[in-house]
């Protein structure tokens, strides 16, 4: 019994699977090459220009030259976990896209707890390096292998407990509705939505803080810590298993930016209130980005335990003192 | 370390892809972070913003043999480095390219005497070299012109313009 | 790490550090005992760059030797050769003409500033921060472009010779050097403001890797090493060779023994630098640059001699022992690398390592110089 | 400042060991030998000669007087059939110098340590070791230094060929 409509939503799924895919991986590619060309600007250097029209077609020999190369698996390694750990950190950074709304209509599924399935996705890639760390049988690995955990544990904590708060405000998870809830101006949006909290623009700092470090990047590349670690967790990859890696950072990037974007910044809401859509949502996003890349490249890497201490002594205490405020204010002024 | 992987040949060749994939490869050689000696302070000048290896796509160095597809041997190579400089070499995957920086590395340069005991007389002794660059240093121009030679070297043919000497 | 902590984990793993390895400048080995990210034991295992500059030095006549010397210490590669012709023409009683110490002093002075910026930028890139390297690149080219305006050279400089130096340095040169100190000193500034006042570098290097002043004593631990830890040892101070009592300038200490004061002491002395070469400039007397009758084949009579100069890591110190024939009978080569290293041992201990590598970075080390 | 102290000091070391006779050497410097030598001329303020057993008691001297560790070398002298090893040592506030020179027969080329009184001395002494072949007793860690580990030869030696 198939119904036009089974067909109609097997094609819509097919569209977007590939949209995703071609999102993710053009995201990646682009960003890689941004990653190299901004730190060019501030570093007084041209950076990548002679592959193609202003460099652009680096990524496109980078990506080529890794697809083609050698994939060597060191002696000792455990064979399965070494080969699917690559994978295991890109899948669920691609389903996360999902459930991102980047405009009112483009959407892959909106789900009631699209929020939540972020979350819980977002939480399989550490999994991942941890296995890459373990199964590549080297030290450097596995010392990045157990960094990796316990700064993803320490900033699960607050990041979630800012979500929390943020939740307590918007009422659901389904991203659809928070967007909905922001329309109209930037003074609609959450960060600025001091009459729920008044520690809403600190409680995105703390989103920001955690997103850098969930996403492993400078200053809390503690798994990459290249001085330190030679290249950490995927010292062993080589070719595309390495690539796949590279892609995963920059996806992991894409959909904190997108939930940043989403939670605190009104999504496809144009600030001034004119022409809401998918140009706005994309502009927010990729400013999150360039800061994310700014922040890199400004920054020498913290310690680890300076690392730890921020998350434990200051930004857990601070966010759950949004919650506790946020709670509190709903409340008293909002009668939840 | 592990036994080396010898690549087999491919049955079938397809032209085009493979010079498309030379394309990529030669535009995207990232170096390994290895320096021996003095010229790996020229090799870091060549990275920086002067000169600015970036420009053709090869400032991407990694620190780790198994993602870097060039080898700079910039500097002396001690008896006592030799073993771990050939299992650097080894470790990096195919297809890999070695790119022999300043006298030492070509042939021993001004530490080759007579009765000399510590040193090894060039990087070729141990693994092919691709591209040599002479000097003791060798400037940074020199360093980017072996590397565009290098990209001469996998695509046949030379895409950027040669500068005469004046 | 606490006695009892320590009990508890007792298991230790072997990582070995190098002789590949981003943080070790080169070809260091270091065979560190872990326990977890605490360093136990950290043993260096040097020689990976050993090549034969004692031997060679035996094994040639004096001037063929000239071009060894900048190739030890190569980012600092005028005070090797300063120190080398010195102990020479101590031993052979030449006399160097006035302007020809006045332009070792220059352009050693020049070699010092270009060599703490290379330092700075990898100090940084050590603690994970790759911006101010292209910064500090970008004002050592400046430099680079003037020494090999009247050495010829961009990195190994064989620019003196046995009483004066080869070169006569012009006007251009003399222009060329205070626009670059007009423009370090504007940048200067920038440095403290990106670098010094960042907060994350400050937990990096404030009270890490501390070096007690006795311990520089007891290792032989020289310039800013022993600067950082309260002790104002400078060759240049304590006993002045070439020019040097002439100029008026300070000698930068800082008492706190930690990786920030080893930073403070070489940015400080970037400035003091900066007042030597404009002193020099103002005060550079006329005259010729090389000393007259100095045989082309150097036969020192019997004897041997010591003779030290302040490299920019320490004190570089050069032993000829000669039996009166041209070449040297034994020629040792004291380098201020090796004894700031053999400290790592026993500082590193009970470390962390991305504590230690700070520590490693703050000694300045340049490993050919290490094993020569 | 310190030189004339020092140099009764060391003085002292001779009245209390008389000099070990070197068996097979020419005829020697009278040990020890406590020279003062012009700073311009020689780099040095004090060149003092001691018996081989007797470098341990010297580094105390030195010590004591807050000495920094500078250097050890070795010299071959091939054709008196013995090595020299000399210790420097400079203070890190008069800047005086001060060599500590002990000979010892080629044949039997051994060194008391003196790495339990100047740490730094550790590396130096593996290096005098590498090259040159003497023997430190009760070093630590007498393995090749700057030699790859397996080195046999010591390269510094004047009848060295590679």
């Amino acid at each position: 019994m198939i119904s036009s409509d089974m067909i109609m939503e097997l094609v819509r799924l097919i569209l977007y699977v590939v949209g995703f895919l071609t999102f993710a991986a053009l995201n990646a590619a682009y960003l890689s090459l941004m990653e190299r060309k901004i730190p060019s600007w501030f570093q007084l250097r041209p950076g990548p220009v002679e592959v193609g029209p202003w460099g652009l077609l680096q990524p496109v020999a980078d990506g080529l030259k890794l697809l083609s190369k050698q994939i060597l698996t060191p002696q000792g390694a455990d064979l399965i976990l070494f080969k699917l750990a690559p994978v295991m950190v890109v899948v669920p950074g691609i389903l996360c896209l999902v459930t991102i709304p980047f405009s009112n209509m483009i959407v892959a599924r909106n789900f009631n707890l699209g929020l939540l399935m972020i979350f819980s996705f977002g939480a399989v890639g550490v999994f991942a390096i941890l296995l890459a760390g373990w199964a590549s049988n080297n030290k450097y690995s596995s010392i990045a292998a157990a960094r990796v955990v316990a700064q993803n544990i320490a900033y699960e904590i607050p990041m979630l407990l800012v979500v929390i708060s943020l939740v307590f405000v918007t009422r659901t998870f389904n991203l659809h509705t928070i967007v909905d809830q922001q329309m109209g101006g930037f003074w609609h949006w959450n960060v600025l939505n001091l009459k729920a909290s008044i520690m809403m623009p600190v409680a995105f700092l703390i989103y920001f803080i955690c997103m850098l470090a969930e996403t492993n990047r400078a200053p809390f590349d503690m798994v990459e810590a290249e001085s330190e670690l030679i290249a950490g967790a995927f010292t062993e990859y080589s070719g595309m298993g390495f690539g796949l890696f590279f892609i995963a950072e920059y996806v992991n990037i894409i959909i904190g930016c997108c939930v940043g974007t989403i939670l605190f910044l009104g999504g496809w809401d144009c600030p001034f209130g004119m022409l809401p859509g998918l140009h706005w949502f994309l502009i927010k996003m990729y400013a999150l980005c360039f800061a994310v890349i700014w922040v890199r490249w400004s920054f020498p890497r913290t310690q680890f335990y300076g690392l730890l201490n921020l998350s434990w002594k200051i930004l857990i205490p601070f966010a759950l003192a949004n919650l506790v405020l946020t709670a509190f204010m709903l409340k008293l002024f909002h009668h939840a | 370390m592990e036994k080396q992987v010898e690549v087999p040949p491919g049955l079938i060749h397809f032209a085009m892809l493979d010079d498309v994939l030379n394309m990529a490869r030669a535009n995207s050689l990232w170096p390994m972070t290895f320096g021996l000696a003095c010229c790996a302070i020229e090799m870091m000048a060549t990275g920086a913003s002067r000169f600015d290896m970036a420009r053709f796509g090869c400032e991407v160095f990694r620190p780790s043999p198994r993602q870097s597809d060039l080898m700079i041997v910039c500097g002396t190579i001690s008896r006592k480095m030799a073993p771990a400089v050939v299992t650097l070499y080894d470790q990096m995957p195919e297809p890999k390219w070695v790119l022999a920086m300043g006298n030492c590395a070509i042939s021993g340069g001004p530490f080759k005497f007579p009765g000399q005991y510590g040193i090894v007389e060039g990087a070729d002794k141990l693994f092919p070299v691709d591209v040599y660059v002479p000097g003791c240093p060798p400037r940074p121009e020199a360093l980017i012109e072996g590397i565009l030679k290098l990209e001469e070297k996998l695509r046949g043919k030379r895409c950027f313009p040669t500068v005469e000497a004046q | 790490m606490s006695t009892d902590a320590q009990s508890v984990l007792n298991e230790t793993f072997v990582l070995n550090l190098g002789p590949q390895h981003p943080a070790t400048h080169g070809v260091l080995r270091i065979k560190l005992t872990m326990d977890g990210e605490y360093i136990v034991d950290a043993d260096p295992v040097i020689g990976y760059g050993h090549r034969m500059h004692e031997k060679m030095g035996e094994n040639r006549s004096y001037a063929k030797f000239l071009p060894n010397a900048g190739r030890m210490d190569y980012v600092a590669a005028l005070f090797n050769g300063h120190g080398y012709v010195g102990a020479i023409e101590r031993l052979a009683g030449i006399t160097v003409p006035e302007r020809a110490e006045y332009i070792r002093v220059i352009t050693s002075e020049l070699n010092r500033l270009s060599s703490h910026l290379l330092w700075l930028g990898a100090f940084l890139v050590d603690l994970g921060g790759f911006t101010p390297l292209l910064y500090c690149f970008d004002d050592r080219e400046q430099i680079l472009d003037l020494l090999e305006s009247v050495t010829g050279a961009r990195l190994t400089f064989c620019y003196y010779r046995f009483g004066g130096v080869c070169n006569d340095i012009d006007d251009d040169f003399v222009a060329g050097s205070r626009k670059f100190i007009a423009r370090l000193r504007s940048r200067m500034p920038m440095y403290d403001a990106f670098v010094t006042k960042n907060i994350i570098f400050r937990k990096r290097a404030e009270g890490i890797g501390p070096i007690s002043a006795e311990q520089c004593r007891k290792y032989g631990a020289t310039g800013p090493v022993i600067r950082g830890s309260g002790i104002a040892y400078d060759v240049r101070k304590v006993e002045p060779y070439s020019v040097y009592s002439k100029f008026n300038f300070d000698i930068p200490v800082f008492p706190e023994c930690d990786c920030m004061a080893r930073y403070k002491v070489r940015v400080e002395e970037m400035v003091q630098s900066m007042r030597i070469i404009e002193q020099a400039l103002d005060s550079l007397p006329t005259g010729p640059v090389m000393a007259e009758k100095v045989p082309r084949t150097l036969k020192p009579a019997k004897g041997d001699c010591y003779f030290n100069v302040e490299s920019a890591r320490g004190s570089f110190g050069v032993r000829v022992v000669s039996d009166g024939s041209e070449n040297a009978y034994r020629l040792k080569l004291r380098s201020p690398c090796f004894s700031n290293m053999s400290l790592f041992r026993e500082c590193s201990e009970g470390m962390l390592l991305p504590d230690a590598l700070a520590l490693l970075g703050s000694l300045d080390l340049v490993i050919p110089d290490i094993d020569r | 400042m310190k030189i004339p102290a020092l140099k009764s000091k060391f003085e002292a070391i001779a009245a209390r060991g008389a000099p070990a006779p070197v068996a097979g050497a020419e005829a020697t410097a009278p040990i020890p030998l406590v020279l003062d030598t012009p700073h311009a001329n020689k780099g040095i303020d004090l060149d003092v000669t001691v018996p081989a057993e007797r470098v341990v008691d010297a580094a105390k001297i030195m010590d004591d007087a807050k000495f920094m560790i500078e250097a050890i070398t070795g010299v071959d002298w091939l054709a008196e059939h013995q090595l020299e090893v000399v210790y420097d040592f400079t203070h890190v506030e008069s800047g005086e110098r001060v060599a500590i020179r002990a000979r010892i027969p080629r044949d039997k080329p051994e060194l008391p340590t003196i790495s339990h009184i100047y740490g730094g001395a550790n590396w130096h002494e593996r290096e005098t070791h590498d090259f040159f072949g003497i023997i430190f007793t009760g070093h630590p860690q007498l393995i090749p230094l700057l030699l790859p580990e397996d080195a046999k030869f010591h390269p510094l030696r004047k009848d060295f060929t590679a």
